[in-house]
């Protein structure tokens, strides 16, 4: 049973780091930056994941304010400030 | 057996080091500001992931418990189970300072990209050498 | 068998469907032709990994980790609202 | 026990059926009725059946309690935060525009704008 649950537990991590990998690689290559910021949600997700995995509660309790919650807020609010595509 | 673990193992390491290298190349080649600014957010979220990940390990024929002590009377037998089955919680520490104040890094990088849109009109950094 | 090996056996035959399901929703968030179909993605997704959090942490037999979920639940619908106040303030004018 | 295991096979039907939906559904407002299906049938009914799991699990201890509280907890925040977040979100969808009303017979919020605007 033990040997069924640390295979699992390996398996789940690797799914959840190889989602985050094409999160991220499509978060740095979108040109719309409101879908790059919904991008990096989607990864900030993964990461959360991760961490519980990885038997870590407090950071999973202070993670997920900070990376789901207060950063894509701040982002969006510099976008609507500044301007929303990049490049030309 | 082993060998899939340890395959397994080396493939979500690999991943993080993958994380890493996208993180890096967003702040080295991206031209936009706010596009620098989500990959330095990406590059410290790994950074802490492998800080973590240091701590992690599997106990023999148990279940790996987080770092808590959840029994009210503290004898000698909770602590060697303690001990025995729990991740390091050292790291865990560390991580949680780094979190909050990388949290404070990018407010403050988030109102000096304001700035800099109010002085230049732009956030775009090839732009901005043009003028 | 005793109570407990069958829970854990159920739980961990459950376990590939609900990560089926987050593999497709995961395909939507990230094709969705507009804004508003990858949160709504990101949104379904998010309280279905608090049901998963819950079942996990009856796997691993520490109760301490369900609060994850609560705050997990909570802080999703916060992305919800920020990302349609954008909207909304773009359709204003300014 | 049993009730709470019968209780998540129904959640986890209802999570693939949601997000198939979500895949093959052609339009966002109609992707609306798998998200509803997917918060509802997949998050909700399975926090009760998590929580009815865990106060028959007799290995976990004293805190199993604490385990149904804050399922149950989590439970009543889903069944009201994720209705809350779809309309906000459909309702901003509309007023910006960004996604276009197809199976369209009638678009009463539409008028309703037209009418206050002109």
């Amino acid at each position: 049973m033990i040997v069924v649950l640390e295979v699992f537990t390996l398996a789940l991590l690797t799914l959840f780091a190889l989602t985050s990998v094409v999160a991220a690689y499509l978060a740095i290559r979108e040109r719309d930056l409101v879908r790059a910021v919904v991008f990096s949600a989607i990864q900030s997700s993964m990461y959360a994941l991760i961490y519980y995995v990885l038997m870590a509660p407090d950071i999973v309790l202070v993670y997920i304010p900070v990376s789901v919650g207060l950063i894509p807020a701040v982002l969006l609010f510099v976008i609507k400030k500044t301007e929303r595509y990049e490049g030309e | 057996m082993t060998n899939i673990a340890v395959l397994t193992a080396y493939v979500i390491v690999l991943s993080l080091y993958v994380n890493l290298g996208i993180a890096l190349y967003g702040i080295f080649a991206r031209p936009s500001l706010v596009k620098k600014l989500i990959a330095i957010t990406i590059l410290s979220d790994t950074a802490n992931a492998f800080a973590v990940l240091v701590g992690y390990r599997w106990p023999r024929n148990a279940l790996p418990k987080p770092p808590v002590i959840p029994e009210l009377p503290v004898t000698r037998r909770v602590l060697e189970e303690y001990t025995s089955s729990a991740v390091d919680p050292l790291p865990q520490a560390l991580v949680l300072t780094a979190i909050v104040i990388g949290l404070a890094i990018t407010l403050f990088i988030a109102f000096i990209i304001i700035q800099y849109y109010r002085l230049y009109g732009t956030v775009d950094v090839r732009k901005v050498r043009r003028i | 068998m005793s109570l407990e090996q069958q829970v854990t056996l159920f739980i961990l035959a459950v376990f590939p469907l609900y990560l089926l399901a987050f593999t497709l929703y995961i395909i939507r968030a990230i094709r969705g032709p507009t804004i508003p179909d990858s949160v709504l993605a990101i949104d379904a997704l998010s309280f279905d990994i608090a049901a998963f959090l819950a079942l996990l942490s009856i796997l691993y037999r520490s109760p301490i980790l369900i609060s994850c979920a609560v705050v997990l639940s909570l802080w999703v619908y916060a992305l919800d609202v920020y990302v349609s106040k954008y909207f909304e303030a773009r359709d204003m004018g300014d | 026990m049993y009730l709470g295991e019968i209780l998540v096979a129904i959640g986890v039907f209802c999570d693939l059926a949601a997000s198939i939906g979500m895949l093959r559904f052609p339009n966002f407002y109609v992707r609306l009725h798998a998200a509803t299906v997917g918060t509802i049938g997949g998050a909700f009914v399975p926090l009760i059946g998590v929580a009815l799991i865990a106060l028959g699990a007799e290995w976990l201890g004293t805190y199993r309690f604490f385990l149904a509280g804050a399922s149950i907890i989590t439970a009543i925040l889903i069944v009201i935060l994720a209705p809350v977040g779809t309309h906000v979100l459909a309702r901003a969808a509309h007023r910006a525009g960004v996604v276009a009303v197809k199976p369209k017979v009638v678009d009463h919020l539409e008028e309703d704008r037209a009418r206050i605007k002109g």
